[in-house]
């Protein structure tokens, strides 16, 4: 049914439709609206498990972790500073093949302190082995939670999902969302059934320690479910499309690339901007089209190859940049063109970090500048350093 | 596309009044999307919230900065934060204050309305909270929104005898600024 | 570029934001009961009463936020919270 | 008329009637100018510092959430390592979220090191900076919007983490609590803690007229009644013996929770409510006994 | 002189040599031995700051930080689980532009739990605006210290740098290493004169929120300033040389490059194993050369193309995969090309994860095998999962 | 002869004499096979779980250093989330730096959140699995690789952090001290914790004959004298309130510690070795009168 | 591939480890004073002394790393600690 | 180069052993590399300790896997630890053990020198640690350095006393050694 409903709200209800046994997590903005709803239906008994309120994001992730390992269902959201601190414990989950679907509400990381949106926290995280999915708007979101328990619980896969939305720009905003019933639910995603968990009858030492003679077979593993993961996130997106009649590009999704001669690529909330910055620019008669990156890990490298390798432009909007190396989006698509024959030439953005908001014209201007920009540095867009310069009169006193 | 700034003071409800107006076009089968200017504002500082309201799906997800509609939920915005910014020539701006649109004198061509919510709604609500008030008046100005539309969006939030007295509050302030007394003209170039 | 690495601050630079404007009622000092206690002084939440005299203390409408504790705390009621015109 | 005598100046952007702004203002009064201090990410920092704008008159840094305290040791260490820490206190500061929840094991690790900083909490018994969410100071009952009163749910399950008690348990030299409701005893303690040597921890009420939801104007006189209905004790512990506590002639803490919409449903008529009421009037009880709080 | 003396006490003399005021630290293996021979000598007397024991990695970093921001020369060590648990204050302070030296003695994240060597711990923080620089033996190791607190202060950077050197393998190595004087060090870094500091008489305020209107801005300062970083290390990395005698290549280093077909890449101490082998298959007759990143971050896009632009076969050598995307200085690498007109075949290959040896068979059977090997994925390198069976006939019975 | 009948199973790694795996097993014997178990990153978990054996007999997680608390608080919420919780009973553990230093705030959460786990510390008064680094829990003046002897030191320079007190302080439902060198003590205060819901802390005092530099037969011997010296006070507390503490006819320290390495050098002849000395036999005697321990 | 998804263990698998040969002294009982007071089986910190009868104990040699405890508290000396012949 | 692998027990001095052979070795001139194969092992459990001795600089950061000499701490690890493994064919296996290379009968074609370490280490330095003793007899067996740069080495880690015993002990194993009464002939070929 559709509803209209705030992006955080869509995901706490979301969220319960998938009925986790466990839900454990700690507040921060702009993650705080999904777990106070979630809070609001534990207490109005509409959620029916257990819900733990920790001391911090590293206990959050850990009890989360602590009832996977007993055969339960887990969930978790936090965004920024918390997705750091509990960094150490996101990695040991995917080591540890635990599956879990957490919400990352993204921000950007300090310092300076700021709580807005950019994608440099669930980035700082693309090495840990978590799968990564990116929300475009608050329906997708919504949507990508139910698939993301499907995913991680695959017994091909049994890695933990990490599923991103914008802070604000979704989790705050008031969109219709089209939200299904328990039944719907029920029949898309089966209850879990671990192959292995803590259990008195047959016990089992979780989480040893494994040396020189087989770490390294272990992260293959890792790397192998990730490869299957791919295979499995068709399958579940097309059930979901089949079952709930929302279509989703599966790795990535595109938007009028059929003439593009210039083709935008980006994750998250600003595809919306782009899509109607796009019909602008075509009523201009420019040729633009958008490439969305849903699944960044596993990085879906043919998927991406096979939709830009005859594009003569490729625009890359990071929000989000690995400091003294550049946009990390733009390197890792660069970097999938390796050994390509046909390669466009890709340009690099960094755009919209810690908030700076993203307007259709932030969007046309950067294709109006194309040309005029070298291939090989990611460029600032909209710099004003004016306002940074304020406490330099002071500084200079003293 | 109509889209409406509201500006107004940490608690005093702009962002629920963005919410609710929302969900009245939403019912009114329109595509709707609400959100504050995301701050870190505490009680009594500035603070901005969204709407957008359109035919069909609405994609971008960036602030409004040409608002069809501006609402100025506290007078004393006025000196301080450039409330018509960006305002479309063929806008409206409706304020809360005591004055009218003559004594405002606002820095605009674009219409404005004025109408003292606080009196009514002190009076009638009992507390000087503006925002469903000025939702009445929004729904009068715009047309976009039937007023039953407000009463269904008021009653979905709040609950027995305040839900009546906003919704009260809502119908005096949507039919005082049905009759277009408090309104300035829209006036041409000079 | 900005010589301000650290996004350093100047102290006390927050006088540049008047939070007068947030009031919407200003306290006002009947200045005959008043004991010069120093009650309202002390606890003013934006230490903005100040003492101009034994038994006169004013307050600095600039960044008076109207909260009302120097009516409230005031033993012997020196002080009107005052509806502000608009 | 010096408008600059304060060393927090005015203009940041806390609440009207915010209980932080006026407890951070008498401690960093009562420490005086040759303070150096450390704060944790909440509203304090939030209100406080938001670019371009400080109003601290003192030298003052913010890193995270949960590390004041490990900043304010490092600050110490190096005053030493430089030998400037003679004439220099340090304070680290942070909201009850910073101190007793995510930064609790910071702030252990400084008591047990034995740096010469000040600890103040100032409690406002919930995270107000991201929108009142429960912390570990929570009292038991309250509504906050991660304990919601509810059909399954009568607010927060749990009791007040003893924090004070805590860090006596720390075997430090100073300890104690105190309110922005008592203004001069609050800066007596600031005082007396900066004249000793070693880590000190200073435990401050602040209401919160946002978060308890209580009218902006009484924020002194609910923190007093909070002490004057022994929910919340004023004692002072020197080397692990209590060496004062402010006596009180005890009011009923329904005196207290009344004005405060955050326990506004322990008023229903019904025996559960009347069940949670006794039960808070019982840790008051508790309180006066065990600090001998009546005058 | 010429010293006989183990990794990590070249590493801590190096430091005591630099006189930092405070040092922070926490134990955790393979660091361990630095922080031990620190603490003898402040027990000694030789090490006259501040020395702070204390509970966790987050505080050691935050006590840094701390001491930093008071105007003091800051130092600590950790790895892995370490650098995971404090990188929420390392981005913190590059975010606020505090100089510190920190060595990593590189050791493998969990799960599984593994105490020995390879680069993903600091992979993981290359977002995170530290300067990275790896030592390929001890001599480097230690001598990368005096250049880093040098790198790290130079008002145009004041970036905190990461030293990596790899667990055991050099940590607990005893070889040779030339240790200065004192005289000699203090000559070649000036004390610490920061531009500001926590200072009574003249009061600042450190660490302000930045909302949209500033942070962009502030983090663009920061890729600037890892820019500047480029002159800097060139600079100071030439006036090492000069004063000490010892020559590095600046960003990155080669060895019989001239007539070389096919080029390895890589960082760390297998760089020596990698000459080692080098010689031997030169003896063969095979045109090999090699190419050792000692900068990571700033990334030196330039130099490595310059580098390798006219070679026909790279083969790049990781000891760290993102998951999901693969060999991560490999990926940089190929982007690093991505517009060039001459490019060479590119191959990734993930080597020793988890202290896996790494020896020159390893690295002859590479080369030998460099034909055979698609372009476009990451090699897991000499793979044996025999071991890591070990588990599954339980796990069938349950 | 049942060679199965133990639940931490010979083979595993410890150094000959250990105390850690000694109180493990009695542990985990008291709590039976319905028990699960959450492992801090220590000498525990590295000796009985390097791939590919393990030696416990029970289920077991271990994560990572710091958080065994709240792995176990969550283990905790999914038997109850599954209706799983009545007959089993879970344990969380780790040595006294995985619980007194760098998970000391898990455990403080899972405390306050009032989880029905016992964490249970084995006190080895060091980072052993490291190498012997100094943690909270090393005794004052003891010498270990952080902490050495040296012209500038004399070995630790503060006190054990009283984690007993401090989770006294947490006003859970039951503490106590124990140690190997009293098994049956031991043994019965774990089976009395896990009669109780709710939290329970028991800090065990494990010797280390590598890292206190004790030849391997004296394990129990050397952990009797710590107890009957009154330096470690067997003790128990129920709600708040001591009800139990092992008498003692107190032997010197010096019984205690010579016998150790790692305080050698309080035994040169000087003034400051005896000063030392003499302040430890201080703590041992503040002991001995705090909790009456002399029968 | 394996299975073993997590590194997971089998429980009290290190059964396989016999580290008995880490052992320099084996202790041997004299099975004469002992009054079956069970001190040594309780305290072994490898748990491998066994009761064979009421007051006969044994040790299993395959895992007992000669530590000497047993001997040690034996409080009547049934316990002799022998060097190993290597 | 001249490789060098030491098998012992956690305990039992292997990397000390490694590690001052080394610095005998750097102070007569090499390019040395001394370091453990790095395990988390305890007390009791067999470890391993690495040496490279070479003209010139040792580049290379792997273990040793074709060692030229063999040292074996503890004669119960020849039972469960596989020592041989990858020793030259004309590498040489320093044994301490009671035994005669005869009776030891091991699997090897190379040279095998066996003598009890523990009985001089009893003897003359009071307890049973060995590593000391058999770098005496590395010494003398290998030639790769002379006695005085044990004594050195051994005088730089160990003080007064203990540094007597312990220099005395290895001179005595050196002695036996250099003796050539303790090995197996090489054997060739059969
Ligand atoms: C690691 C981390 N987690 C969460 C947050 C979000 N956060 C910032 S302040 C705050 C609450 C502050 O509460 P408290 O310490 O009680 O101070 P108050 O704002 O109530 O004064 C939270 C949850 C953060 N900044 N960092
Ligand atoms: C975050 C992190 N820091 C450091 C370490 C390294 N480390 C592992 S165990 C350990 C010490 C364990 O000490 P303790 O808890 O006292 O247990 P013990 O080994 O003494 O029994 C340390 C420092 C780690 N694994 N993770
Ligand atoms: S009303 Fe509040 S802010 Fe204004 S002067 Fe009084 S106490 Fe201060
Ligand atoms: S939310 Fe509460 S603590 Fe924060 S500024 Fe407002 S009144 Fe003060
Ligand atoms: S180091 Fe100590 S605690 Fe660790 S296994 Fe050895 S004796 Fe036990
Ligand atoms: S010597 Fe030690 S390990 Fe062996 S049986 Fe006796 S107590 Fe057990």
């Amino acid at each position: 049914m559709k509803k209209y409903i705030e992006g955080s709200m869509a995901v706490a209800e979301a969220v319960v439709l998938c009925k986790p046994n466990v839900i454990s997590a700690y507040p921060i903005t702009p993650q705080t609206h999904i777990v106070e709803d979630l809070s609001q239906m534990y207490a109005n008994a509409e959620f029916k498990g257990q819900f733990v309120n920790v001391e911090s994001e590293f206990s959050a992730a850990s009890v989360c972790l602590g009832a996977v390992v007993t055969g339960a269902r887990a969930y978790t959201a936090t965004t920024s500073q918390g997705l750091l601190l509990m960094s150490e414990v996101l990695f040991n989950m995917a080591g540890m093949r635990l599956p879990l679907v957490l919400t990352c509400a993204n921000r950007a990381i300090s310092a300076p302190i700021n709580i807005w949106t950019d994608h440099s926290d669930a980035m700082a995280l693309r090495d840990s082995g978590f799968i990564q999915l990116y929300a475009e708007n608050n329906q997708e979101a919504a949507d990508l939670h139910y698939q993301a328990y499907k995913i991680s619980e695959d017994d091909s896969v049994r890695l933990p999902v990490m599923v991103n939305m914008d802070g604000f720009l979704l989790t705050h905003s008031f969109e219709p969302v089209d939200m299904p019933t328990q039944q719907e639910v029920d029949d898309f995603l089966p209850s879990y059934k671990p192959r292995h968990y803590l259990d008195v009858k047959h016990p089992i030492t979780f989480g040893s320690m494994v040396g020189e003679d087989g770490y390294m077979e272990v992260r293959y593993n890792l790397e192998e479910a990730m490869k299957n993961a791919f295979g499995v996130i068709e399958k579940v997106t097309k059930e979901f499309e089949q079952k709930f009649g929302r279509k989703f590009g599966i790795f990535i999704d595109t938007y009028k690339m059929e003439d593009a001669e210039t083709v935008i690529v980006a994750l998250g909330s600003v595809v919306g901007t782009i899509k109607e910055s796009i019909d602008l620019m075509r009523a201009n008669g420019i040729k633009v089209g958008l490439m969305k990156v849903r699944t960044f890990r596993p990085f879906p490298k043919q998927a991406i190859v096979d939709c830009l390798k005859n594009i003569k432009n490729v625009i890359v909007i990071d929000r989000a940049s690995s400091v003294g190396s550049g946009g990390i989006l733009a390197t890792e698509i660069r970097s999938a063109f390796y050994g390509n024959t046909s390669v466009p030439k890709v340009n690099s953005y960094i755009v919209g970090l810690g908030g700076r908001d993203i307007t259709i014209k932030t969007i046309t201007d950067i294709v109006g500048n194309f040309a005029n920009v070298k291939v090989q540095d990611s460029q600032f867009v909209e710099l004003d350093h004016k306002y940074m310069q304020a406490g330099d009169e002071y500084l200079k006193t003293i | 596309m109509i889209e409406i700034r509201i500006h107004g003071r940490g608690g005093q409800g702009s962002v629920t009044a963005a919410e609710l107006l929302g969900f009245a076009a939403f019912n009114a089968g329109k595509f709707v999307q609400a959100f504050p200017a995301f701050g870190s504002e505490r009680m009594g500082a500035p603070v901005k919230a969204f709407l957008r309201i359109a035919e069909k799906e609405i994609r971008v997800h960036s602030q409004i900065y040409t608002p069809d509609y501006v609402i100025v939920q506290d007078p004393t915005l006025l000196a301080t934060v450039p409330v018509l910014q960006g305002l479309k020539p063929d806008g409206v701006v409706i304020v809360n204050t005591k004055k009218t649109p003559e004594e405002l004198n606002l820095d605009t061509k674009c219409k404005v309305i004025t109408f003292d919510a606080w009196e009514i709604a002190t009076r009638v609500i009992g507390r000087p909270i503006a925002n469903t008030i000025l939702m009445g008046a929004f729904a009068a100005a715009s047309g976009q929104i039937p007023f039953e539309g407000i009463e269904k969006a008021i009653n979905a939030r709040f609950k027995g005898d305040v839900a009546k007295k906003n919704v009260a509050a809502a119908k005096e302030a949507y039919e005082l600024i049905k009759g277009g007394k408090n309104e300035s003209k829209s006036r041409s170039n000079s | 570029m900005s010589l301000n690495h650290g996004a350093i601050l100047k102290p006390g630079s927050s006088r540049n934001n008047k939070t007068g404007n947030w009031r919407n009622t200003k306290p006002v000092y009947k200045h005959d009961k008043c004991t010069g206690c120093t009650t309202c002084e002390r606890i003013c939440p934006e230490g903005v009463i100040y003492q101009e005299d034994k038994k006169k203390f004013d307050v600095d409408l600039d960044y008076c936020k109207g909260c009302g504790i120097c009516a409230e705390e005031c033993p012997v009621k020196d002080i009107d919270m005052v509806p502000e015109e608009k | 008329m010096d408008k600059k005598k304060h060393l927090l100046a005015p203009g940041h952007t806390a609440c009207a009637g915010c209980g932080l702004s006026m407890g951070a203002r008498m401690v960093v009064d009562a420490a005086g100018p040759n303070t150096m201090i450390a704060n944790c990410t909440g509203c304090l920092e939030v209100f406080t510092t938001r670019y371009p704008q400080s109003a601290w008159e003192v030298p003052w840094v913010h890193s995270l959430f949960e590390n004041s305290s490990a900043v304010g040791s490092g600050i110490e260490a190096a005053l030493k390592a430089m030998g400037r820490d003679q004439e220099i206190r340090v304070i680290a500061q942070g909201g009850d979220g910073g101190t007793a929840d995510i930064g609790l094991q910071s702030l252990s690790g400084m008591f047990e090191r034995g740096h010469d900083v000040l600890y103040i909490c100032y409690d406002n018994e919930a995270y107000m900076n991201t929108g009142v969410q429960r912390s570990s100071q929570t009292p038991f009952a309250t509504a906050t919007s991660t304990s919601p009163f509810g059909k399954a749910s009568y607010g927060n399950p749990t009791r007040k983490k003893n924090m004070a008690k805590i860090a006596v348990a720390h075997e430090i030299p100073y300890v104690a609590t105190a309110t922005v409701g008592f203004d001069m005893d609050l800066k007596n303690k600031v005082k007396k803690a900066l004249s000793i040597r070693g880590p000190k921890y200073l435990h401050v009420l602040v209401p919160c007229p946002l978060g308890w939801k209580v009218e902006s104007r009484l924020t002194i006189k609910i923190a007093k009644k909070a002490v004057n209905s022994g929910i919340f004790p004023l004692v002072e512990w020197e080397n692990g013996k209590v060496t004062n506590v402010r006596k009180i002639t005890p009011e009923p803490v329904t005196e207290y929770l009344k004005l405060q919409g955050r326990f506004k449903h322990l008023f229903a008529d019904n025996d559960e409510a009347r069940a949670h009421l006794a039960s808070i009037q019982k840790f008051a009880d508790e309180n006066i006994e065990t600090y001998g709080l009546k005058s």
